[in-house]
């Protein structure tokens, strides 16, 4: 087995340092060794959206990265959202708008939204179907997503 | 009396009887009269001391797990049903 | 996934060097969404993974008024859209990096990657062939240069040889009287991969009629094909509907596409007429400054 | 929007609080099974069948034990022997031998992607990389994956002991139909003689997958002292927890099963495929085993739902007046025996007051992954068949497709093919409901656009619930309760016990318990949690207010408990003086024993949920692709709950239904293995490939439930692909037979129409 590397990066903020072997994604990183399971395998190649965590600015599929790829990188995560104890506008959304039932999709959801909000706050329902298309939800049928995704923006705006 | 509903599968077995009248105080009762009228239907309906798995009773369109203890009163009709469940 | 080892040079030539050290056992990573999927699935192995983002020139875009669009191999395709100016220029460039997958895959994939991994369904491939992109490679014995369109030989295969690396992709400057589109077919609307695509170039001349068109396909051969016939058809033509669909009959000629679960022979070469029509159109559209 | 039909007033039903598990939900903490990480603890990999059909001639481990960093490696020969004997799972009966081979092959495999051998391992990557290096020797065999081919006498045998049966009655000969079910009503013969017109087709759909985005997994620690503790994804701990102990042959009681946060089921997380071999990996190693599936393993080897053929015929009058059906339907069953059929044949008629009709279902065996449910298991397939029909009667007797419902629709009294009659049910409140909607007054214009109706039933079932609710000093409450939560029940009965005590929904603190710590209670599945486990609740939280009279009048009032008042707002009164549920609580708690209350029911009658919806579709007539412009869903909630919640399950069923509908489907290589098994090929809808789902409550009471609660979570799969069927006939004049009614069908078939016309 190829030897274990030594990596150095910023998770939600703070300054992490781990040890992963090269074929290790940044996924199984995240969830077996800093213990960080909000992160969800769905489909391990890059299909369901469930595992997107924002990288350098930009969400990407984590199962998709290597662990090695994110030296001096930016990652953040479904825990890194909220702020302490104050949920985001777009967690509050989610909940007040019923927009998850079981669960298993919404941290991926959660973390594209807030990227999506962040680049185009107004961002009109197309917009929002058209760049939330690569998470997949089973339970709620889109509807209240979408929703809540539109409600966090306004939400956001008026606390701008 | 109760009314009982012959599965149309077990019609070969009442020579086209639809549907018998029996005195009976709950299932197991029930299917033993239908055993003395029809011989060879018990086996059907039953798998030893139980209702067939896969098939429940209902007794005037109340569905009842309790199989072959559930009561019957005058007047009932009783199907016997496949089993149901759901996703 | 099997172990391999890992390696993010920083310059050109300590790429090239590792690729010609490892020759076949080299895997190039850029935006990984392939590679990763690939050895993760053992289609591919490798022993060591060769990460090329942090090579700057891998990484550039830059769009000059005479030199054209500069455009780094490992750049990812949200680059490419969400620069206005190279997506006004570009528009199926544009388009089929804004198809790639969805959002999360467009924010690593690269429109060299999709090209080095010679997917006959690669979403950009046809919008390089459709804007006469250069292919800059770097190996072992210097630079060379392939046009996009002769680039992929199988699916899966292309012209690298051992030890190179595509590093640029060059797109002639284009002028307000040209445009292109890009589109695809697909059963649902985002993340799959095409049944057919097509992208169109054109080129209007001052008297109104075509002065050039550069059409290329996707998804109905064992490579990206150049529909070389149906863009020859439309030059001196008049940019009508009638032309467009006669483009796409024509267009039709050199999709030899393979019966699957995506679609028939039958349904491609049908898409192949349909898409080239309305890509011509949309192309044409916004030539005229409403699409 | 609620039509609320007059069902009283109440407090907390039908408000939208948060729900109680919102925040670890948003905000990663939730944890799911693949979450779960124990000390010391093993990672598990199933190695699986290549081939679709074939004998195991052996399995050579040796390299893989070998491996460095493998803890064990299991094939059937590590498994006990667990004879042929029928066990009774609460919501069906399944032969062990069946439920035991599909968990681990014995000597065949029987669909590709079947469990062979598995492996316990330092970490997933060493498991994986051993997996491989197992050899199994197979002689392949023929195999078959269309139902109707596998019902030929020449079929390629699945199961050389396998005899149809027909009600008890076995076929002489062995044969891959495992179930022959026949229903008859009326005098069919008869009835169709009374016909204006009659109408027949066959029509053919794909198996389609469950689609939850969690895959299964589990966790297992064959502890020292002999107990099996199973952390798992199930939509039902118990049946999880007999399942394993009966395939494993050890004591029901030393299992303990503790369901975790599930993402999703459908009906498809109710079989055990990992639970009994983490067990087995964890005896053998002495450590903690957990096993997520792939995705891949997912779709070829769990759910899928069964691919049908169904020839159906409906006769009527020319005033419209239904008259006469029948229906020959065939079911896959996947490789083991166990389908769809009978909710099928119960299905095919159930909206319609049909005086005569004759079904016939059989359910088969083929080369495919085990069937499971899915939403309604086997209604979706026969709505399809059925709905169609009836508008294609409408279309020729000149009859709106809305009228001919109304006129035919099930209601109280009405008797279904299988013998029952309905209770008061809300169908025709819902096509009522259809009439008066934004949507179906509104007017579709453009060329290819098209407008289309169908309605849809599910029984509902009710099965064994349990709860238990504990006081606290401050008189919130604890309820405990064992129905898995996948979309949001834990807050749907908490509201009902909130209800009848006069607290708050955030009075109550919910909890699903593990298989030691709550009363038996039966799958989250069946459209039943909110209805059975809520009447559990209830019933749990009118203990309470029993025990808390009769204590009052000792303790607090000094008078018979006749003369304590419970009130309508769960206050309690003795002459002229009041108190809340949570003064009187407070007030007991300081001065005598802890209040504990508990509920065990088994609410035994089917809630009958139906439903109506209505679609606007265009079509491209150059690629057969159909686009949803606009979608309505209509349906009877009995009382609904959490309205949200609601919502959720009829926009989520029918975004199912409409994925069936159009895209889903199993492609197969020419040796009948999965061609698509990964979320890229099989195409579930994504954001982009919808419109709202707007959604219609009506609310018609269940008799059988204090607040009138029926099961909504199954019937909105129901209607999604008629519905759409109708509106692609409306849009272009072509009847769809088949699913998924995909872009390359769709095309092909209006090609070949305008060809002969």
């Amino acid at each position: 087995m190829a030897n274990k590397r030594h990596v150095s990066t910023t998770i939600n903020g703070e300054p992490k340092e781990f040890l992963c072997a090269p074929h290790e994604s940044l996924l199984e990183v995240l969830r077996d060794n800093l213990g960080l399971t909000g992160s969800k395998e769905g489909c391990n190649n890059g299909n369901c959206g469930a595992c997107t965590v924002i990288l350098n600015g930009r969400p990407v599929d984590s199962c998709l990265v290597l662990g090695v790829e994110v030296e001096d990188a930016e990652v953040e995560t479904v825990e890194g959202i909220a702020d302490r104890n104050e949920l985001h506008p777009v967690q509050e959304c989610f909940l007040e708008g019923a927009a998850l039932q079981c669960g298993i999709c919404t941290p991926g959801f959660l973390v594209a939204s807030k990227a999506l909000l962040e680049k185009t706050p107004d961002a009109c329902e197309h917009t929002i179907r058209y760049n939330l298309a690569g998470n997949l939800c089973r339970c709620t049928g889109y509807d209240k997503i979408v929703r809540a995704v539109q409600d966090a923006g306004k939400r956001m705006a008026e606390s701008n | 009396m109760v009314t009982v509903f012959i599965p149309a599968q077990l019609k070969e077995l009442t020579g086209g009887i639809t549907s018998v009248e029996v005195e009976a105080s709950n299932i197991r009762q029930v299917v033993e009269r239908l055993e003395q009228l029809f011989p060879g239907i018990q086996q059907r309906l039953c798998d030893g001391d139980d209702l067939r798995s896969g098939l429940q009773v209902s007794i005037d369109s109340v569905m009842t797990s309790r199989g072959l203890i559930a009561k019957v009163q005058p007047g009932n009709e009783i199907h016997f049903v496949p089993a149901f469940g759901g996703g | 996934m099997k172990p391999f080892d890992y390696a993010s040079p920083s310059t050109i030539q300590e790429a090239t060097a590792l690729l010609e050290q490892h020759g076949d056992d080299a895997r190039v990573l850029a935006g990984g969404t392939d590679i990763i999927v690939q050895l993760r699935e053992g289609l591919r192995d490798a022993e060591i993974v060769i990460d090329v983002k942090k090579i700057p020139e891998l990484t550039a875009l830059d769009l000059c008024n005479e030199g054209g669009l500069t455009l780094g191999a490992s750049t990812p395709c949200c680059d490419v859209y969400e620069t206005p100016d190279v997506a006004a220029a570009y528009p199926a460039l544009a388009d089929s990096a804004h198809i790639v997958g969805g959002w999360q895959i467009q924010s690593r994939a690269s429109v060299g990657g999709n090209l080095c991994n010679s997917s006959p369904a690669a979403d950009t491939i046809p919008s390089l062939i459709a804007h006469n992109a250069i292919c800059l490679i770097e190996g072992p014995t210097g630079t060379r240069e392939v046009a996009a369109q002769d680039f992929c030989t199988a699916p899966g295969r292309n012209v690298l040889e051992s030890g190179e690396l595509l590093v640029t992709l060059r797109l002639p400057a284009v002028s307000d009287s040209e445009s292109s589109a890009y589109e695809r077919f697909i059963r649902r609307n985002e993340m799959d991969i095409a049944v057919a695509g097509a992208a169109s170039w054109i080129k209007r001349g001052d008297d109104g009629n075509i002065a050039d068109a550069r059409i290329a396909l996707s998804a109905v051969a064992a490579t990206p094909q150049f529909a070389q016939e149906a863009s020859e058809y439309l030059v001196g033509k008049a940019p009508t509907e009638e032309n467009f669909s006669q483009a796409g009959e024509l267009a039709k000629n050199v999709a030899s596409p393979i019966d699957d679960m995506r679609g028939t022979v039958e349904y491609r070469v049908n898409l192949v007429g349909v898409l080239v029509k309305r890509t011509l159109a949309t192309a044409l559209a916004r030539i005229q400054g409403d699409g | 929007m609620i039509k609320n039909n007059g069902n009283g007033e109440y407090r907390v039903l039908g408000t939208r609080p948060v729900r109680h598990d919102g925040a670890d939900k948003v905000t990663g903490k939730a944890v799911y099974t693949a979450d779960v990480q124990l000390p010391g603890m093993l990672r598990g990999f199933i190695l699986r069948s290549p081939i679709a059909h074939g004998l195991i001639k052996s399995i050579d481990t040796s390299a893989a034990k070998a491996t460095p960093g493998v803890h064990a490696v299991i094939t059937s020969a590590d498994m006990p022997d667990v004879g042929d004997k029928i066990a009774d799972l609460g919501e069906g009966a399944v032969n062990l031998k069946y439920l035991s081979g599909n968990v681990l092959a014995q000597d065949k495999v029987l669909y590709k992607g079947h469990a062979v051998a598995a492996v316990a391992a330092v970490d997933i990557h060493v498991a994986e990389e051993a997996a491989n290096k197992i050899i199994v020797e197979y002689e392949e065999l023929p195999s078959v994956t269309w139902v109707l081919d596998a019902m030929q006498d020449d079929a390629p045998l699945l199961h050389d002991d396998l005899h149809t049966d027909s009600m008890g009655a076995k076929s002489e000969n062995p044969s891959n139909i495992c179930t022959h079910m026949h229903f008859e009503k009326g005098n069919i013969e008869d009835g169709f003689a009374q016909c204006d017109v009659v109408v027949e087709r066959e029509f053919k759909t794909a198996s389609v997958h469950q689609g939850y985005i969690e895959p299964h997994a589990s966790v297992g620690d064959w502890n020292e002292d002999g107990r099996l503790r199973i952390w798992t994804a199930t939509q039902g701990s118990f049946s999880a927890r007999q399942q394993t102990a009966e395939i494993l042959q050890i004591p029901i009681g030393d299992v303990v099963v503790t369901p975790c946060e599930i993402g999703g089921g459908f009906g498809g997380k109710i079989a055990v495929y990992l639970e009994p071999l983490v067990g087995m990996l964890s005896k053998v190693s002495g450590r903690p085993v957990k096993i997520s599936m792939t995705r891949a393993d997912v779709f070829e080897a769990t759910g899928p739902t069964p691919g049908s053929y169904m020839k159906v015929k409906i006769g009527a009058t020319n005033d419209g007046k239904l008259i006469a059906g029948e229906a020959w339907l065939a079911y896959d069953a996947g490789g083991y025996p166990g389908g769809m059929i009978g909710p099928g044949c119960m299905c095919v008629f159930s909206c319609y007051d049909i005086e005569h009709a004759v079904v016939d279902g059989y359910d088969v065996c083929l080369n495919k992954p085990n069937t499971q449910a899915y939403r309604a298991p086997g209604a979706t397939q026969v709505a399809f068949a059925t709905e169609q029909l009836v508008d294609e009667i409408a279309k020729q007797i000149g009859m709106c497709p809305l009228e001919i419902r109304q006129l035919n629709a099930a209601k109280e009294g009405t008797v279904r093919v299988d013998g029952p009659k309905y209770p008061p049910v809300g169908l025709v409140e819902c096509l009522e409901a259809l009439e008066e909607s934004d949507h179906w007054k509104s007017s579709l214009d453009g060329p290819l656009r098209g407008r289309g109706i169908a309605a849809g039933f599910w029984f509902g079932c009710g099965l064994k619930s349990c709860a238990t609710v504990t006081v606290n000093h401050d008189g919130t409450v604890n309820l405990l309760e064992g129905s898995t939560d996948i979309g949001g029940s834990r807050t749907s009965l908490a509201m009902q016990l909130a209800e009848v005590l006069g607290i708050t929904s955030d009075d109550v603190n919910p909890m699903v318990g593990d298989t030691d710590s709550v009363g038996y209670t039966d799958v989250t599945g069946g459209s039943r949690v909110t209805f059975a486990t809520g009447l559990a609740a209830y019933t749990a939280g009118r203990d309470l207010q029993t025990q808390m009279i009769s204590r009052a009048a000792e303790e607090v009032w000094d008078c018979s408990p006749d003369e304590v008042t419970l009130e309508n707002d769960g206050s309690f009164t003795h002459n002229g003086e009041s108190k809340t549920f949570k003064e009187l609580a407070s007030q007991l708690f300081k001065h005598g024993e802890p209040l504990v209350a508990r509920a065990a029911v088994s609410p035994e009658n089917p809630t009958n949920g139906f439903g109506v919806h209505v679609a606007d579709v265009e079509v491209d007539p150059e690629t057969g692709k159909v686009t949803v412009l606009r979608y309505t869903t209509i349906q009877d909630a009995g009382k609904a709950v959490h309205p949200s919640y609601v919502e959720g399950q009829l926009q989520g069923g029918t975004v199912q239904g409409i994925g069936w509908a159009l895209n889903e489907e199993y492609f197969y290589h020419d040796n009948d293995t999965v061609a698509n098994a990964s979320f890229l090929d099989y195409r579930m809808p994504t954001m982009l490939d919808l419109p709202m789902i707007d959604t219609i409550i009506v609310e018609a009471a269940n008799p059988d439930h204090p607040y009138g609660v029926r099961g909504v979570g199954e019937t909105p799969i129901v209607p999604p692909p008629a519905a759409l069927a109708n509106a692609i006939y409306n849009a272009t004049g072509t009847r769809m037979e088949q699913l998924p009614m995909s872009p390359p069908v769709l095309w092909k078939q209006l090609q070949s129409e305008s060809a002969e016309a």
